[in-house]
């Protein structure tokens, strides 16, 4: 009974109390990354059996991809997630600054990993690796190396998207934080967006063998 | 500094952090030594360390437990498992696709 | 017109033998549903005053039995259909093989002796058929209810269907996966014949030259025997490439140092694709023709390199 | 009903969801539950009747070996839109939006689903959808078949197919904003005393749904993706003659859209078990066993696609192990059928509409889920796959089992909903007719396909008229019992007598509450004491034969 008495501060209408409205929206992020994994797991289950098929044409694609970028990138984003992970340790304290902090610089570790992905699309574009009628490659399998950058694409395009809606939320949170939102009792938006920006993490944790590692 | 070493949060974070650093370079250097078959399992032991310490898994409420495993499950054992049964068993008689380029 | 379903195949009669008992089965399923279903809507009507007393005793033996019973059942008729479907599959020895091209929207008939069809399909009865088949554009189904078989049609890959007509006669084809615009009228006949008649068919429709000596003149216009030599073509001496008579099913050391048996997918696969394996103590110089030989010129390629003997 | 009364409660004091806020405003904003599903009812609606529409079309072109009214073109664009309109805009969202929506917060005891704001963002996506599907639609539409197999579909067709990629894309993000808000209400937003075994079936089914919609869908949209990725750019991971393979495209297609048949009927399921023990006056036979059977459904449902492919060109072991798999989703589904007839047993039945709807549920399911034995046998599949059997089959199983459900659950909860009560006389005689409609159009198509009729054709052999023309003049009568609800339903809503809060005199929380009901669902927070669907036991129901003609007459002024 005691449940549905009259909600507590920060809690919507049709939660019992702020705990209650904080593990239902954690649980509503899990479910959500769950069907993310379902949605990029399409993607690799295609890219496993297409490499399966075309092992010479995903060799020699993989080493006209540039490893610099990719392995720059997958440092940075790591940094990026662990950082906001110490802003999420921070904000259970009820510290606003430290998630304020942790944000900016997370978000600008995304933003840096952002530009240069578009730069190094403009190279791989720069380098003929664009599918469909202007594709060029050289040596044998040129379908199996056409394969793999259409892959290439289609996940890193998708990764990115995720990235930018990312940087969106942890800006979002920078913006709460400044405000001094984050109180010990309140703190679950950092931990659910920060569940997110990990989950961005993951994908691009397991994009960068299949891309740059894999038959290197 | 010292301070900021004894707060367990940033202790739990650098050693992350490293661990993470390290496996990149170890995949990396797998790869460039010609191993790189090993890579993306190393990318899937990342994936096992971010779910379980900056997403914090194994303390997670049992609704967001479930709800991880049934992602997992059905990837691995419906996508993967059962979804590559029959590419894996059929004997394609490819005619030539590489005629057109 | 009234509906005709021949069965003109071994196959199709013992397909017809499960139809019967999938009748069966679902009939005795819906009869007791239909009856318990109405019996108790009228004996349980809300103002009949009937006794109510004895509630079902559900017990866990009772409900777990009659589960196992069905399972049982079901995964029996399922075998019964499996075994059926893989036993047909199988590729019969001695079988005709006709090749079968798919476009839209027609059928594309090519025999073994080089008559061609169209929309039609004339076989003997009582010897085996093995139809080989690819689409020119999208997905096509060859389905024969007659035969009580079908099969997609995939463009860029053989898939084969093996049947034995054995019932003279006329029968539908369709095709059953929808193809784009006039699916509707990518519709054909099977025309069973009796070996006499097959005979006066093939004669009366194909002076035409097998597929593989048709392939022995491709394979000097194409140049091949510029450096294999096979049948009689390329000369004596010539060590640039290995000579391919009697190479067709047998052994073949490849420079990796396995060995691969020559079949028909081997030798498309060494025409197409010749750094792919690479025959040992040979260098791999042979271009690809790939894009350069058509499809139907491939498999007379093959047909002539098959007829130089080996074991097949 | 006294449940209600001893509550305490005064209808009067609090305005019902339905005046709370009249402008267009307060509707296309609203974060109310109640109102989402009114708004997802009415879109819903007009696409049934889209799909509809291009339905008699065909049926009525069947009518002549020839072709009757349309050339091959359109009748290929006119199954199309068919196809997709009622899977991704009708069957995949009906049950779980309108009454899902509508009735799970009312039946779990909570004031809302546990993300409103997500809920209205649904219908948002679910609508823009629409509008591209419909925008391909008005522009002459598409001819890949619902199923968009490739090549067919990235090379050769002449449509708009990227548009309808992108609507059904959408419409699958709106499954999965509503599978995840169903799911975390259902784990979080329970009454106090509301255990996981005092819910109702229909939340069970719910979830179970739910569970489908979230792990299937999205596998769909990576497929749509790299579909219309590859019929913009002209690349190929599912063209051969680019090196890919279009069986690739039907195993993530059928990954999705397997699991998608239940996702479309386990809610059925659920609704009619909600009916039959609320007119039988009798609580669900073997409770735990269809809850147990729900879920099982929604997980072997993922163990079987390859069912749809094997004359695809699979290999022989995948067809040899999908086939028993796909006997074993039987099992769950036979229990359900047994259940419910358990729970006719000893009942008190009532047959207004709703247990009209669900008793036909009951048949008709039962037929199309012995057909599925026919054509989850490899052998026999041979034969009957692509064929007319296949579109009986499954049509039995969609629109005679789910439509029928929907139906069914929309004339059950109809005083819930509006606080009217509609014309009994006027829901029994479309229901009949439905029926009747139902089993001309469709069983003929069972003998078509066995016979060997293939799906698709817009002209066929003339051998197979007479059972074509049977089919078509069913479909007509078929259309019409389909429009005459719209009538009565809709006239009960000014002019029909008021419902009370609990006309069918059944159990569940949603019927101790006023009808309709007020914004907040409950005006004091219940708390549950007692078990699903507390009935007495049959032999202790003292009615008196008088006390029962008056409680069912009352029904029929």
């Amino acid at each position: 009974m005691s449940e549905f008495v009259a909600p507590r501060a920060h809690a919507e209408f049709q939660y019992a109390s702020a705990e209650h409205q904080r593990d239902s929206a954690l649980a509503g992020m899990w479910l959500f990354l769950a069907t993310e994994i379902l949605f990029f797991g399409a993607l690799f289950y295609l890219w496993v059996l297409l490499r399966r098929w075309h092992p010479l044409g995903f060799h020699l694609a993989t080493a006209d991809t540039d490893l610099l970028i990719g392995s720059v990138n997958t440092v940075i984003i790591s940094t990026a997630g662990m950082v906001f992970f110490w802003g999420v340790q921070q904000a259970k304290r009820g510290q606003n600054r430290p998630v304020l902090l942790a944000a900016l610089a997370s978000g600008g570790l995304g933003l840096v990993f952002i530009g240069l992905k578009l730069f190094e699309w403009s190279e791989d574009v720069g380098k003929g690796k664009w599918p469909g009628q202007v594709f060029q490659a050289h040596g044998d399998d040129i379908g199996g190396q056409h394969l793999f950058w259409l892959l290439y694409y289609a996940g890193t395009a998708l990764h990115v998207v995720h990235m930018t809606i990312g940087v969106l939320l942890v800006a979002w949170i920078a913006w709460r934080a400044r405000k001094g939102e984050f109180k010990p009792n309140f703190y679950y938006p950092v931990v659910a967006v920060g569940l997110y920006w990990s989950f961005v993490d993951v994908v691009w944790i397991n994009l960068y063998p299949f891309i740059y590692l894999l038959g290197r | 500094m010292k301070a900021l070493w004894s707060d367990p949060a940033v202790r739990t974070t650098l050693k992350t952090w490293l661990v993470l650093l390290a496996l990149v370079a170890g995949e990396l250097g797998a790869a460039l030594l010609g191993a790189g078959i090993v890579a993306p399992f190393v990318g899937i032991a990342m994936a096992a360390i971010v779910f379980a310490i900056p997403m914090e898994l194994p303390s997670a409420p049992n609704a967001a437990k479930i709800f991880a495993l049934a992602g997992l499950f059905w990837l691995v054992v419906m996508l993967f498992g059962l979804g590559t049964l029959d590419p894996l068993t059929r004997h394609d008689q490819p005619t030539h696709f590489l005629s057109q380029p | 017109m009234s509906l005709t379903l021949p069965a003109a195949s071994a196959h199709a009669t013992e397909v017809d033998y499960l139809f019967a008992a999938l009748f069966a089965v679902s009939a005795a399923v819906l009869g007791l549903v239909f009856f318990l279903m109405i019996e108790f809507s009228i004996r349980f009507r809300r103002n009949s005053g009937v006794d109510r007393g004895q509630p079902l005793r559900r017990s866990w033996r009772f409900e777990t039995a009659w589960t196992a019973a069905t399972l049982v059942g079901f995964l029996g008729l399922g075998i019964w259909g499996a075994d059926l479907y893989v036993r047909e599959l199988k590729a019969k020895p001695g079988a005709l093989t006709i090749d079968v091209v798919a476009k839209q929207w027609m059928w594309k008939v090519e025999h073994p002796e080089g008559q061609r069809e169209i929309n039609e399909l004339h076989i003997p009865v009582n010897r085996p058929v093995q139809l080989r088949m690819t689409s020119e554009d999208v997905i096509h189904d060859f389905g024969l209810p007659a035969f009580r078989l079908k099969h997609d049609v995939l463009p860029g890959r053989y898939e084969t269907l093996s049947f034995t007509p054995d019932r003279i006669g006329t029968y539908q084809l369709y095709c059953n996966q929808f193809c784009g615009i006039d699916h509707a009228n990518m519709i054909g006949t099977v025309t069973v014949l009796s070996q006499p008649d097959y005979e006066r068919w093939l004669a009366a429709n194909g002076a035409a030259e097998t597929l593989a000596a048709q392939g022995s003149r491709l394979f000097v216009s194409y140049g091949c025997s510029g450096c294999h030599r096979a049948g009689g073509h390329g000369g004596e001496g010539n060590v640039r490439a290995p000579p391919l008579d009697g190479v067709y099913g047998s052994p073949v050391p490849l420079s990796d140092g396995t060995t691969i048996i020559a079949d028909d997918q081997y030798l498309q696969d060494s025409i197409l694709m010749p750094k792919k394996q690479i025959v040992a103590s040979y260098d791999p110089v042979m271009p690809s023709f790939a894009g350069v030989i058509g499809e139907e010129d491939i498999v007379k390629l093959v047909e002539f390199i098959k007829s130089l003997g080996g074991k097949s | 009903m006294s449940a209600v009364l001893e509550r305490g409660t005064s209808v009067q004091s609090h305005p019902s969801y339905l005046t709370d806020g009249t402008t267009l405003r307060s509707w296309l904003l609203t974060t109310d539950h109640k109102r989402i599903a009114l708004l997802y009812a009415a879109s819903i609606t007009l696409f049934f009747f889209v799909g509809g529409a291009a339905a008699a079309l065909m049926r009525w072109n069947l009518i002549s070996p020839t072709g009757a009214i349309v050339e091959h073109d359109t009748y290929n664009r006119l199954f199309t839109i068919h196809g997709v309109v009622m899977v991704w805009f009708f069957l995949v969202p009906a049950a779980p939006t309108v009454l899902g929506n509508f009735v799970l917060p009312l039946m779990i005891g909570a004031r809302d689903l546990a993300f409103p704001k997500l809920n209205l963002a649904s219908w948002y996506m679910f609508m823009s959808g629409g509008v591209l599907v419909s925008w391909a639609l008005f522009r002459g539409g598409l001819e890949t078949g619902w199923t968009f197999y490739t090549p067919l579909s990235t090379d050769y067709a002449r449509g708009y197919v990227s548009l309808a990629a992108f609507g059904i894309i959408l419409s699958g993000y709106s499954s999965i904003a509503t599978g995840l808000n169903f799911i975390v209400t259902i784990h979080k937003l329970r009454a106090p005393g509301m255990t996981w075994f005092r819910m109702p079936v229909f939340c069970w089914s719910l979830y179970s749904t739910s569970v489908l919609n979230v792990l299937a869908t999205p596998v769909l949209t990576m497929a749509m993706l790299l579909l219309a990725a590859e019929r913009i750019l002209h690349v190929g991971v599912f063209d051969p003659n680019l090196g890919g393979d279009p069986l690739l495209f039907q195993h993530l297609f059928w990954f999705y859209s397997h699991p998608a048949v239940y996702i479309m009927v386990l809610p059925g399921f659920g609704i009619v078990t909600e009916i039959i023990t609320a007119f039988s006056r009798k609580r669900v036979f073997g409770y735990q066993f269809v809850i147990w059977a729900s879920i099982s459904i929604a997980v072997i449902g993922f163990f079987v696609w390859v069912h749809h492919m094997f004359v695809a060109g699979v290999s022989v072991y995948s067809g040899v192990v999908f086939s028993l798999l796909s006997y074993i989703i039987a099992v769950p589904s036979a229990i359900k059928v047994f259940n419910w007839l358990g729970t006719m047993h000893n009942g008190f039945i009532r047959f207004d509409a709703p247990m009209i709807y669900a008793v036909g549920f009951v048949g008709l399911f039962t037929i199309g889920g012995v057909t599925g034995l026919w054509i989850a046998s490899l052998a026999t599949d041979v034969a009957l796959h692509d064929t007319y059997f296949v579109v009986a089959h499954f049509h039995f199983i969609m629109v005679g089992g789910m439509v029928t459900a929907f139906l069914g659950g929309i004339h059950f909860w109809w005083p819930k909903i509006t606080g009217r009560l509609y014309s009994e006389t006027w829901g029994r005689l479309a229901a009949a007719l439905i029926f009747f409609g139902f089993i001309l159009t469709f069983f003929p198509q069972f003998i078509l396909g066995f016979f060997g009729m293939p799906r698709r054709y817009g002209t066929y052999p003339a051998q197979f008229q007479v059972l074509n023309v049977l089919s078509s003049a069913g479909a007509t009568i078929l259309a019409v019992a389909y429009l005459m609800p719209l009538f009565y339903l809709g006239w009960s809503l000014f002019r029909g007598e008021r419902a009370g809060p609990n006309p069918w005199d059944a159990s569940g929380l949603e019927w101790r509450t006023a009808s309709p009901p007020p914004k907040e669902n409950f005006h004091e927070s219940p708390v549950v004491t007692w078990e699903a669907y507390d009935y007495p036991p049959p032999e202790k129901q003292q009615y008196s034969l008088s006390e029962l003609r008056e409680k069912t007459d009352r029904r029929h002024v």
